[in-house]
């Protein structure tokens, strides 16, 4: 297997840089399944095996896979939503793989979540005030009007939107606020995942410019989770591309994408239509064939 | 419902090849215009795409074409099929139920909930053949629906027409509803969407089975989505729809290099992400896409557009550009001046 | 498939087991002794201590409830404490009375929805939907004794046609078991059809909606055509549902309908128990009804693995 | 695009303000009439009525409707309508306490087994469903063979078997609320279970609770209305229209308008509370309908 030789470039920090924002340590998880025979037990979904990677501070980290590949999983464990089965996880240098949900807290402050549907990432029930405050009511925050007036403005959103409901809002409006809530503990992560797979095309653009502005502006790590390896290969410093519970590669996102080393990636890259290949002749039948260099 | 009587000069249409004839299509939600003017025709074994965002009216326009529309929404205009001696706009069900599934055949956007789960997946397939008598008895029906989905790549046929859709992935689900479209060798097929729910990889495996599909039939080929490279891998023209109307049409690689309507430029040039400007940052449309009948009047596009002018405020006619192409755009892109925005199709292509 | 239905042969016996807890310790914390209760006040303490020492109530809690449970799986549950007569054979022929108004109830409850209800689901927009449908509102706001009350006051008192009331057994005189049998059977299927009506159409509705009948329609089938051959299996699972939830509100209607029409089923049978402050009785009519409502709970579950693969092949998906 | 995005596509057609907000259906206005009609007569009953509706007056047996009294007399000459107006008190204070003892259990039991391990969550429903075992009726007869027949048995009785209905639409409704991004959201800004039950799951399953509300009463009179028809309700001399249907049967052949009134007004309550629970239904968020 192709990942043996992946897994020591993967060995986290060497200690080296200061300390990782995100270090992920042969991470597993298991899953079990409603027993189907009275004789065995029903065998465990391996949704991640062997899971290791670091993100440094400041790194824009992307996550490419396929549905079912255990991205949504290790998203859950980094933001400390669910365990691992074995392994560890570390933000900011400390474990976060044994606390129960109180010692949690500074995951919470630091680390923030954006996610893929703007319709059910928000509360349609509360104002859109209330959702961008909740993470500073969590966490006991002073001047919390202050706070989301100043988070609206820096996702572009008119101050007077904090007292109306969420599906007043476009796909693209949602999104933003959604940010603006991830932004509001002063995070020093942002995972966010699918963050523009729901939204119009033209719309796309505004919200990958305003979180790359975020990112810089704030000096934030970004891990970012798609299936749109050409919206990672824009956004993201580096690249790990996930298949079946594993990382079969990881590099430099131009690296990876010029000269992909596992097949995976390759039949990946390969089967991602373009306008720039197809104008040139290529054809689905072609996109379906394995890439060949 | 009645057929609105075609208008169009009888010489731009009706030739001996035109499988598919739409003449002012529109259709309505209590007095909301959702589609509006919709006019083309494809030819036979003619691969045509239709894009659009959300809200365009694409998968209306699809629909309305099958007669598959919920009761509330009207569809006005014509729709002429070769080969069927009447307009599908407001034929009744007996006579839509003879052209579905035989003349036109439709794969839709959610593979995983197109299919009943309580049937077996070959007699679903063999159905589509009994229902048209194309097969003569149930015995070989079912073998003929055990050959389509070997066509279909499915592993094991035999075992595939024995099972439940729920022992099947999306993708393999998809090339089954795919089976089904393409049973009786529709003279078209309209695609809605078939792939937008699947994996990349799935993706390329189910474009190829379409497009070889309908080859292999020299069926025509309506095909939406709103991913334009999908369009262009797939199809040899493409029609940008934008709230409810086609705002430019014309052979693929002619709209995508050389886009005139400022909307297709705008959406070629949101679409491209390895294309920033000197800050890194993207080329955007402003705003965002207004719900479905929100449109602005005049030009729809207008209340995002930067070279928009109080002419807009009328609406803009067709302006033919060849016999297939044209725009609807007060101040088009000036045809030299398109290489800014178009497709930098070289570098593009090098790197793939 | 076997698993799922050994889970499901487990869920019945557990709930069979902690209802059975609950009834006899709810009838256990009664206030009063129940045999002082069944004697009167007047009766003397030997007298009641002996009933006690008969019917066992000296004995630890834990000891009376295994010989209850002993005698109700045997079939055997005992003497009433009132009337000294065996309960066994008098529980048996009034359940086999209450069948037959229960089961001739369903059937014609449901020979009325499900057309119905089909109907008015296609129909959902047209004057004629909505008229059975507001007839089905109106139906389901009649409770059955008030049915029975109306059916009575107008084919048996205003034309005569059938009896008011009573009861044969069909072996005695078939036709008199019958006409007796037209007038409850009735009042408890029509208000029962209402409520089911509803339900059949909601649950056509749904599958109405659903990407699979555009996906049969795209075929070529009439939307009847494809309702009738995808959606109906579909629409089954939720009405199976609704069928068995029901089952024990027929049961319950029935204990008054029985009064209403002066029926000797197991409903008479309780009232009057309750009456007589005949506790045995109803704490054993009480858990008789409760296993078959559990019973056909269980009935329903096994159905579902017949009509919708998805829960045959376990796991997959 | 699926059938939904066609829907939300022509949903989106409605003015984006008043998404949200439906024309009133027809059957939301006769339920919410008919409701208030009873609401009324309930009220109305504390401050008059024509006659005191228990006097025995034995001059003025089966009276016929007049203007003296309007829906005539029974047996004991006690006036009709009067009895019907204070019937509908006790109708509307037993479906209250049943609907409430109902909601106060059923509620949290549906959020708790619904946002608890899915352990929990099974073991709670199982529970539940062996209540469904035990109708209303039934409890309330057991109930009575106890402690004997009176209104709090009753309610108490129906309001238990009415818990099975609550908790399995509110675990429903839960399950769906928590596999929301809005719920792991406050997850991950590090609000507790108990806040996001609360503020969260609570908010978004309240119009099922209200539609459930509105249905469970329909159902409370029904079985209150069985109850006292059996004599295990309301005792005399209390009216109630259960036990003015039971009076009537006798004399059914000489004095059918006693069982009329009393079974318009049962069938018409009913009928209002239910087509205000659909009439809701339909009104509120479809996502989270009610899926039986």
């Amino acid at each position: 297997m192709p990942d043996q030789s992946t897994s020591a470039k993967l060995a986290p920090g060497a200690g080296t840089d200061p300390v990782d924002a995100i270090s992920v340590r042969d991470v597993t998880r298991d899953y079990r399944r409603p027993r189907t025979s009275l004789r065995h037990p029903s065998p465990p979904v391996h949704a991640l095996r062997g899971v290791s990677f670091a993100v440094p501070q400041g790194q824009r980290f992307g996550i490419v896979g396929e549905s079912g590949c255990g991205k949504s999983t290790l998203l859950r464990i980094l933001a400390g939503l669910d365990r691992p089965t074995s392994g560890s996880v570390a933000i900011d240098g400390r474990d976060i793989t044994g606390l129960r949900e109180r010692q949690l807290r500074f995951v919470r402050e630091r680390l923030q979540l954006v996610f893929q549907d703007p319709m059910s990432s928000l509360d349609p029930r509360m104002r859109v005030g209330d959702i961008v405050g909740e993470p500073l009511v969590a966490q006991g925050h002073p001047n919390r009007r202050e706070r989301v007036a100043e988070l609206l403005e820096a996702v572009g959103l008119p101050t007077d939107v904090a007292d109306r409901y969420p599906h007043q809002f476009s796909g693209g409006q949602r999104q933003r606020i959604s940010i603006a809530r991830a932004l509001a503990p002063r995070p020093k992560i942002i995972v966010a995942d699918e963050p523009v797979s729901a939204l119009d095309v033209s719309v796309r653009a505004q919200v990958l410019n305003l979180i790359a502005d975020l990112v810089d502006e704030l000096s934030l790590t970004l891990v970012f989770v798609s299936h749109d390896l050409s919206v990672v290969r824009h956004v993201c410093d580096r690249v790990a591309v996930m298949h079946d519970g594993q990382i079969v590669e990881t590099g430099p996102t131009e690296q990876v994408y010029e000269e992909p080393q596992h097949p995976y990636t390759r039949r990946l890259i390969a089967a991602v239509p373009t306008l720039g290949k197809a104008l040139s002749g290529v054809s689905a039948a072609d996109l379906n064939r394995e890439y060949r260099p | 419902m009645t057929p609105v009587p075609d208008t169009a000069p009888a010489s731009a249409q009706d030739s001996p090849d035109d499988v598919l004839a739409v003449r002012n299509l529109e259709v309505a939600v209590g007095g909301r215009k959702l589609v509006e003017d919709v006019d083309f025709t494809i030819r036979a074994g003619e691969r045509v795409g239709l894009i659009g965002e959300s809200g365009s009216g694409k998968s209306l326009t699809a629909l309305s074409i099958m007669g598959l529309l919920p009761e509330d929404l009207r569809t006005t205009g014509s729709v002429r099929l070769a080969g069927v001696d009447h307009d599908l706009v407001g034929a009744d069900e007996t006579r839509m139920s003879r052209v579905r599934g035989k003349e036109i055949a439709m794969v839709f956007q959610e593979p995983m909930t197109a299919l009943n789960p309580t049937m077996r997946v070959g007699r679903q397939i063999a159905e589509v053949l009994l229902i048209h008598r194309t097969r003569p008895d149930r015995a070989s029906a079912r073998a003929a629906a055990v050959e389509l989905l070997a066509q279909v790549g499915l592993p094991d046929p035999e075992a595939a027409a024995h099972a439940y859709p729920h022992q099947f992935s999306g993708g393999q689900r998809q090339r089954v509803v795919l089976a089904i479209a393409l049973a009786n060798d529709p003279a078209l097929l309209v695609c809605d969407e078939p792939t937008t729910a699947l994996d990349v990889t799935v993706q390329a495996r189910v474009l190829d089975l379409i497009v070889r599909g309908v080859e292999d039939r020299r069926s025509a080929m309506l095909f939406i989505t709103h991913d334009l490279a999908v369009v262009a891998t797939v199809c040899e023209r493409v029609m940008v729809m934008y709230g409810g109307r086609v705002v430019e049409s014309g052979p693929v690689r002619e709209v995508f290099t050389r886009p005139r309507h400022r909307y297709t430029q705008g959406l070629i040039g949101a679409s491209d992400l390895s294309v920033v400007d000197d800050r890194g940052r993207l080329i955007t449309i402003g705003g965002s896409v207004p719900p479905a009948g929100h449109f602005p009047a005049g030009c729809v596009f207008r209340n995002r557009c930067d070279s928009a002018s109080e002419s807009c405020a009328t609406r803009p006619d067709w302006r033919p550009t060849g016999p297939d192409s044209g725009y609807a755009c007060f101040h088009p892109v000036p045809e030299n001046g398109a290489h800014r925005t178009g497709v930098p199709m070289n570098q593009e292509a090098g790197r793939a | 498939m076997i698993v799922r239905l050994m889970q499901r042969i487990a869920i019945l016996l557990a709930s069979l087991v902690v209802s059975s807890v609950m009834v006899f310790a709810f009838m256990a914390v009664l206030p009063g002794d129940p045999a002082r209760v069944a004697l009167g006040t007047s009766a003397s303490d030997t007298a009641v201590a002996q009933l006690r020492e008969e019917f066992g109530l000296d004995r630890p809690l834990v000891v009376q409830y295994f010989n209850w449970v002993q005698g109700l799986l045997t079939f055997d549950p005992g003497n009433s404490y009132i009337s000294q007569a065996p309960i066994g054979p008098q529980i048996a022929d009034r359940l086999l009375v209450t069948l037959w108004l229960v089961v001739t109830g369903m059937v014609l409850a449901c020979i009325l929805a499900i057309p119905m209800g089909t109907l008015m689901a296609v129909r959902h927009r047209r004057p004629s939907g909505l008229i059975l449908s507001a007839l089905s509102q109106v139906g389901v706001a009649v409770p059955a004794f008030l049915a029975g009350i109306l059916l009575i006051t107008v084919f048996a008192v205003g034309l005569g046609w059938l009896p008011a009331n009573g009861w044969t057994p069909p072996a005695e005189d078939p036709v008199l078991f019958l006409k007796q049998l037209v007038l409850p059977a009735l009042s408890l299927g029509m208000v029962q059809a209402a409520m089911l009506t509803r339900y059949v159409r909601s649950a056509v509705l749904d599958v109405l909606r659903e990407d699979y009948l555009r996906t049969a329609r795209a075929k070529g089938l009439r939307p009847t055509q494809a309702l009738l051959r995808h959606g109906l299996r579909n629409a089954a699972v939720p009405v199976v549902t609704v069928l068995g939830l029901h089952l024990a509100t027929l049961l319950v209607g029935a204990v008054v309908i029985e009064r209403v029409f002066v029926i000797p089923g197991l409903g008479s049978l309780l009232l009057d128990s309750v009456s007589n402050r005949d506790l045995i009785m109803v704490q054993d009519v009480v858990m008789i009804i409760a296993m078959a409502v559990l019973l056909v709970n269980f009935l329903v579950d096994v159905a579902y693995l017949v009509i919708d693969p998805r829960l045959r092949v376990g796991g997959a998906s | 695009m699926s059938a939904l995005d066609t829907e939300t596509a022509v949903k989106s057609a409605v003015p984006a303000g008043r998404r949200r907000r439906r024309p009133m259906t027809g059957g939301l206005l006769v339920g919410g009439l008919i409701v208030s009609v009873v609401l009324g007569m309930a009220l109305l009953s504390f401050v008059w009525t024509p006659h005191a509706p228990t006097l025995v007056n034995p001059s003025a047996r089966l009276e016929t409707p007049s203007l003296e009294y309007w829906f005539g007399t029974d047996k004991f000459g006690r006036d009709v309508f009067s009895q019907i107006l204070m019937g509908s008190r006790t109708t509307l204070f037993v479906g209250f306490v049943a609907v409430g003892v109902a909601a106060l259990v059923g509620v949290p039991l549906g959020i708790v087994a619904g946002m608890g391990s899915r352990w929990l969550g099974e073991l709670l429903m199982r529970g539940n469903d062996l209540l469904l075992a035990f109708p209303a009726l039934l409890l309330a007869i057991m109930f009575a063979a106890v402690y004997g027949a009176s209104t709090l048995v009753a309610m108490v009785a129906i309001g238990i078997a009415s818990i099975p209905n609550f908790a399995r639409l509110i675990r429903g409704g839960t399950l769906q609320v928590m596999k929301t991004e809005y719920v792991i959201a406050a997850r991950a800004a590090g609000r507790g279970p108990f806040a996001i039950g609360l503020r969260h799951v609570l908010p978004n399953v309240s119009s099922l609770v209200i539609v459930q509300a509105s249905v469970g009463f329909a159902i409370a009179v029904l079985a209150e209305a069985a109850l006292s028809f059996l004599g295990f309700g309301t005792p005399p001399p209390t009216p109630s229209w259960g036990r003015m249907l039971q009076e009537s049967q006798e004399m059914l052949s000489s004095a059918p308008r006693l069982a009329v009134f009393p079974g318009i007004a049962i069938a018409v309550a009913v009928l209002g509370f239910n087509l205000l629970g659909d009439g809701l239904r339909d009104r509120f968020d479809p996502k989270l309908e009610d899926r039986r």
